[in-house]
């Protein structure tokens, strides 16, 4: 295995495209050391992003939303205030993957480009409406966060691309995001179910919203149906309800050594209703 | 003699007697006695058998049996 | 020697100093199973099965053995043949001769100049399998038609025509069951099952070791016991036992599951083969879970009867095992003789089977059997006391064995302390704690036999007269102290002048391994022994500087003195004095004990969970939990403590998230610590104790042993509480989100 | 397989070892540099026998390369006690019977020491989160729980 260091993602894209086997790049690196020992996969070159230059960055963007650099971490994500303030469902998701230990290493951007179903830090971004840019050999592009998975361990990036930034938009008023996972323990599980929730509110009544699941599909679903239940209401019984129904219809899981189908779907309209009531309470400014 | 015992399993290889009595001063005498006179429990006591004296087990071949203790064969139990 | 008088009072006995191995311990100073590192040492990985069951074909290493560095392969042919019984069970278990019996059976292993090496070679290593059918569950293993795991394993104890994979039947009782079922008011009778956990020691496997051409070697390993080591080694390599030196690292938890052998021969045939040199041999976390020790799965009938005020008049248990694929491996026997050792039963009938499945060979796990055991009986019994509007507490208060009862096992049990642990137990707040929705409160009691076993401890008294203790049983929860502290308070001296030193293979007899709860209770009652022996000498010291008679001296507050007015006037002798004179006066002062330990005492256990369960997830949360157990004597209080704490947790793990998964292929599903789901400090609360000190007579200081009866009740108290907060009763284990939340559901639709 | 020349500071004090690309931080510190008081019980940054810091963030030694230590200031158990006297937690640990078998007690006494550092006063449930990566099969954590609270409190009233 060759480990390379670049200093700019120029220098990175020319060292992935002369790389003839396995190429894998190191954000966080927790995921590629697993799969590394376990023996899962070697790379044949080893491409470490972290000494790029604004990689560990949060920066404010012109027009009120948020470039993340794709080495931080879960842990400065946590300790940026003015981030949690706003974006409190895009940080719990990612302050929820693995033990203290791991969120001084994982990162969005790893979580994301890992490709699993059950990421963590994902639904959130979804539900935000994040966007990445990626450079890649025919230049750079912006995508959706829902666009770059596409079943487990896979990605729609091209060979040779990169996610060098994560953006988020501007908050604005009244919005609110959050994020529940369930999980059987308290701590250091990978989620059954999870669920993420952003919306903005006009008065009372829910004027935008985007509902993401995670771990019931084979990547992450944003479900336009559960987001067309609450669009319009005050979050009654009536709109919960329907939102239950239409994040159950969308889930489609599978059973396996975490949960069963029909555990996933119970647990997909409970987690449902409680991000919802979470969220809304964040967009009135009830709760951070 | 000493009264010895026996689970119901091992009651096939003593002609359905539950107590048997056989001559014997020590733990291991009572072992061999048991054997002589039952050989079908010869497989049993040597793949290990737990002798209590009294309530309390005992691992010795020496430890001394009279016909006034209450003596018990059991399942060999083992230990984490 | 006169029988010892129990006292309630002593110096140090009962005190919670420092651990004399803290030290080392909290600096990193302390070297386990993977510290060690030995000149031209080489690195050895293994090769392992991949499937439930196959024939294997082929082994061809010769693509490994061509790299540059890698010294040696081994396979089953490098070891003897022959070997009957356990030594050939352990043998096949070390690695697969024709067969591999199940995912994660070692094939073959290579040594290698780097661990990355080792383990590329081992990528090098092809081997061609036949796959054969497989059986997983106790209950499919047991079905007449099932894949049959291997022919002609059954002993004598299994009746001619029955299913093919049942190797051992047992059976025991005694009472007129039939009429104590007759006199029962109520008869309820149910099947629960358990799966298979793991002890889940955070320490994997790890060894050096090393052995010549002249059958002579050593090896450093993290073990539970080093004797136990040598001699398992000695038999699957066909060497003597002497010849092996093996020396104890510290050692990151057992739990049982370090008594064995699984990868040592591996790394002492590498060795031999690669001339001599030194191999460490490391287990990954998924190399642990997959081929060491998980305990038994269990699937168990039980019917009781009991009156309408709660007096239980018959108990029948039926309990099915499996412990992989090897003969002896599962604890039916044990979880037979535990499960009604708790009540005074007038009828009782014991019946099991064990079964082989394509499974690991199970290995001990901290009171084997009798955790499952508990799980189907206590759980029968709360939901016969809640039809019944009993009382669970006071139902076991009723049926408490004491001393001078028939025990379900057969003898009439010596002094014992359930009563008084159930007693306690009541008179705790935390039965007084309010309950609110969704939350329920279980109680469940557990029983354990202890043991004694063969030991062997000497001890030496210093130039200074500090003392040097050798004892056999690896310390893992704090012995070196509590030995200490036994030692010190029979010798009158300060605790911090007795060090313990836990010393390899050549320095004692045999001692069996820290097993069985024996290490304070048996390796502390040679130690006591030893202490006496040496006192004695060192009055003999004294008699003779004195020119008086020997038994003209006593010893008493670390001193030898002269015994009544007529034995002289000389001011006492310390054990210092002595020390400095002693080799002017015959010599070095040593004391010795060796013994297979009698007079264990049994410790009983009752534990209080209070939960509460999301009714929407189905998930548990752990509100309060106690502990209360009979310790005889808690030499080390805090200790006692944690052991307690640590096996009430070991427990809820079991009861609520721990569980072996096998896909439909016979591979384990959940071999990393990510989905073999132990118990996390946020899923906890403090864990509260009670020691209750019945003196066990059969100790100088009434210790009873404690290690191993703290993981038996959680089980079933867990599942009473979850039955008192949902409403529904789950006979099953573990008691996952979603079989609580299935059940929850069906009770609504029910 | 070429290895690459790795500067560090570990514990305050310069090394340099030849780090594989392939081997952990982990396996450098245990086999290069001879610190074995760092466990490795998982691999897969699950356990936390092998936390670590890295320029004063906690982590898993298993999850960071060997070559990724260039430059950076590694802190382990064997750096916890200034010369000879102890690290109140580390005299906690021992006071309370914090440990059993002590294996988990390196990576809980780093990681604990982390949370100290930034956090004086935790209440039991943020040492229970913050720990929850640190398995500890032994103790039920009990004690561990309270041998941090007793040193946090002690190092308040030191202040």
């Amino acid at each position: 295995m060759h480990y390379h260091k670049p200093h700019t993602f120029e220098d990175a894209l020319k060292i992935a495209a002369n790389a003839r086997g396995v190429t894998r790049f190191l954000a966080g690196g927790t995921d590629v050391l697993v799969q590394l020992r376990a023996g899962i996969v070697t790379p044949d070159d080893l491409i470490d992003l972290k000494l790029i230059p604004g990689v560990h960055d949060i920066a404010r963007t012109a027009d009120g939303g948020w470039t993340i650099g794709i080495a931080v971490s879960g842990a400065e994500l946590g300790r940026h205030a003015a981030l949690v303030a706003e974006w409190p469902g895009v940080v719990e998701g990612m302050n929820l993957v693995g033990s203290t230990q791991v969120q001084g290493r994982a990162t969005l951007a790893g979580n994301l480009c890992n490709g699993s179903p059950a990421a963590d830090s994902v639904p959130g971004l979804v539900a935000a409406g994040a966007t990445v840019s990626v450079i890649g050999p025919n230049g750079t592009r912006k995508l959706a966060v829902e666009d770059i998975p596409a079943s487990p361990g896979r990605t729609h990036l091209q060979a040779g691309e990169i996610v060098t930034a994560i953006h988020l938009p501007p908050r604005g008023a009244q919005g609110g995001d959050a994020y529940l996972r369930f999980i059987p323990r308290t701590e250091m599980d990978i989620a059954v179910v999870g669920c993420a929730i952003s919306l903005t509110l006009d008065g009372d009544k829910i004027a935008t919203a985007r509902v993401a699941l995670g771990a019931v599909a084979p990547k992450v679903l944003l479900v336009a149906d559960a987001a067309a239940a609450l669009i319009g209401t005050t979050l009654d019984d009536k709109a919960l309800a329907a939102l239950q129904a239409a994040a159950t219809a969308a889930a489609q899981p599978i059973t396996d050594r975490r949960g069963t189908v029909e555990f996933r779907k119970d647990v997909t309209a409970v987690l449902a209703a409680r991000t919802a009531r979470i969220a809304y309470a964040r967009a009135k400014g009830a709760v951070k | 003699m000493v009264k010895v015992h026996l689970w119901s399993g091992l009651r096939r290889f003593t002609d359905g007697v539950e107590v048997v009595q056989v001559q014997a001063d020590t733990v291991g005498q009572m072992l061999d006695g048991l054997v002589a006179a039952h050989p079908g429990l010869a497989p049993v006591i040597a793949a290990g058998v737990s002798v209590t004296i009294d309530g309390v087990l005992t691992a010795s071949r020496f430890s001394a049996v009279t016909q006034a203790n209450e003596i018990y064969l059991i399942q060999r139990i083992k230990g984490g | 020697m006169a029988k010892d008088e129990i006292k309630s009072e002593y110096r140090l006995i009962g005190t919670r100093p420092n651990r004399p191995d803290g030290l080392d311990k909290v600096t990193g100073r302390a070297r386990y199973g993977a510290d060690m590192t030995l000149p031209g040492m080489l690195f050895a990985a293994v090769v392992r099965s991949p499937h439930a069951h196959a024939r294997i074909l082929k082994i061809d290493a010769s693509a490994a053995l061509a790299l540059d560095g890698v010294k040696a392969v081994v396979t089953r042919a490098d070891f003897p043949t022959g070997l009957t019984g356990e030594d050939w069970n352990l043998q096949e278990n070390s690695m697969a001769g024709d067969v591999a019996l199940y995912d994660g059976h070692a094939v073959a292993a290579v040594a290698a100049t780097s661990r990355l090496l080792a383990e590329d070679a081992a990528k090098l290593i092809k081997i061609d399998y036949e796959v054969l059918p497989h059986v997983i569950d106790v209950d499919d293993a047991i079905r007449p038609d099932a894949p049959v795991v291997r022919v002609g394993a059954a002993d004598h104890t299994v009746p001619a025509g029955s299913p093919p994979n049942v190797v051992k039947c047992l059976d025991f009782g005694h009472g007129d069951i039939e009429a104590g079922f007759s006199a029962a008011d109520l008869v309820r009778e149910h099947t629960y099952k358990t799966e298979a956990t793991h002890q889940g020691y955070i320490e994997p496997h790890a060894c050096v070791a090393q052995l010549g051409a002249d059958g002579k070697g050593e090896m450093w390993v993290c073990t539970q016991g080093q004797w136990y080591i040598r001699r398992m080694c000695a038999a699957v390599l066909g060497i003597d036992a002497s010849g092996l030196r093996v020396t104890p690292s510290e050692i990151g938890g057992g739990f049982g599951g370090k008594t064995i052998i699984f990868m040592e021969p591996l790394a002492l045939a590498l060795s031999r083969k690669a001339g001599g040199r030194p191999v460490k041999l490391v287990m990954s976390r998924s190399d642990v879970l997959r081929a060491t020790g998980p305990t038994a799965s269990a699937s168990m009938d039980v019917k009781l009867g009991m009156t309408k005020d709660g007096k239980l008049t018959a108990a029948k248990v039926n309990f099915r095992m499996q412990g992989g694929a090897f003969l002896g491996a599962s604890p039916v026997g044990e979880a037979l003789s535990c499960a009604l050792a708790c009540y005074d039963i007038p009828a009782v009938q014991h019946d099991g089977v064990e079964v082989l499945a394509n499974r690991p060979k199970a290995a001990a796990y901290r009171a084997p059997g009798s955790p499952m055991a508990a799980f189907a009986v206590e759980s029968l019994l709360d939901e016969m006391c809640h039809e019944l509007g009993l009382d669970p507490l006071d139902v076991r208060l009723k049926n408490a064995v004491r001393e001078g009862v028939k025990a379900s096992y057969g003898p009439t049990y010596a002094k014992i302390g359930l009563v008084e642990v159930l007693e306690a137990t009541k008179a705790h707040p935390n039965l007084l704690a309010p309950l609110g929705p969704n939350q329920g409160r279980g109680i469940a009691s557990g029983f354990w036999f202890n043991h004694g076993g063969e030991t062997s401890v000497s001890l030496a008294i210093g130039e200074d007269g500090t003392v040097t203790v050798s004892a056999g049983t690896p310390d893992i929860g704090g012995s070196r102290a509590s030995l200490a502290l036994m030692v010190a308070e029979t010798l009158g001296i300060e605790y911090e002048a007795v060090r313990v030193n836990i010393v390899e293979t050549g320095a004692l007899g045999v001692n069996e391994p820290s097993h069985g709860s024996r290490a304070t209770f048996a390796t502390g009652k040679a130690a006591v022994e030893a202490a006496r022996h040496a006192m004695a000498e060192m009055c003999r010291r004294a008699a003779k500087e004195w020119g008086i008679e020997e038994e003209a001296v006593v010893w008493k507050d670390g001193a030898a003195m002269p015994a009544g007015p007529n034995a002289g006037k000389f001011p006492p002798m310390s054990i210092a004095e002595i020390g400095a004179k002693m080799g002017g006066n015959g010599g070095p002062i040593s004391g010795h004990h060796e013994t297979n330990a009698d007079g264990v005492g049994a410790s009983f256990g009752a534990h209080v969970v209070d939960v509460e369960v999301d009714p929407e997830t189905g998930r548990t949360t752990i509100l309060r939990y106690l502990v209360v157990q009979d310790a005889g004597r808690a030499i080390h209080p805090a200790y006692v403590e944690g052991q307690y704490q640590g096996g009430a947790v070991q427990g809820i793990g079991w009861a609520l998230n721990e569980e072996y998964v096998y896909g439909a292929n016979g591979r384990l599903q959940n071999a990393v610590f990510l989905d073999y789901r132990i118990p996390v400090a946020s899923d906890l609360p403090m864990i509260d104790t009670v020691i209750v000190e019945v003196p066990n007579p059969g100790h100088p200081y009434g210790v009873r042993g404690v290690g191993e009866t703290g993981i038996t009740p959680p089980l079933p108290a867990i599942a009473n509480a979850v039955a008192m907060a949902t409403g529904a009763r789950i006979r099953s284990l573990p008691l996952s989100p979603p079989k609580v939340l299935a059940a929850i559901k069906a009770k609504g639709r029910g | 397989m070429s290895k690459i020349h790795v500067s560090a500071v570990v514990n305050g004090d310069p090394v340099d070892f030849l780090a594989d690309p392939r081997e952990s931080l982990l396996d450098c510190l245990r086999d290069q540099l001879g610190l074995t008081g760092s466990k490795e019980g998982c691999g897969t940054g699950d356990c936390g026998a092998c936390s670590v810091t890295v320029d004063g963030v906690l982590v898993c030694s298993c999850l960071v390369l060997g070559v990724e230590a260039e430059g950076k200031a590694i802190g382990t158990v064997e750096g916890l006690s200034d010369g000879g006297t102890l690290h109140p937690l580390q005299r906690k640990f021992i006071e309370h019977a914090a440990l059993q078998c002590g294996f988990c007690t390196p990576g809980i006494l780093v990681a604990a020491k982390a949370l100290l550092d930034q956090n004086a006063s935790p209440t039991e449930t943020e040492v229970r989160y913050w720990l929850a990566g640190n398995l500890c099969r032994c103790t039920g954590y009990d004690k561990i729980v309270r041998a941090v609270m007793d040193a946090a409190s002690e190092m308040r009233e030191a202040v």
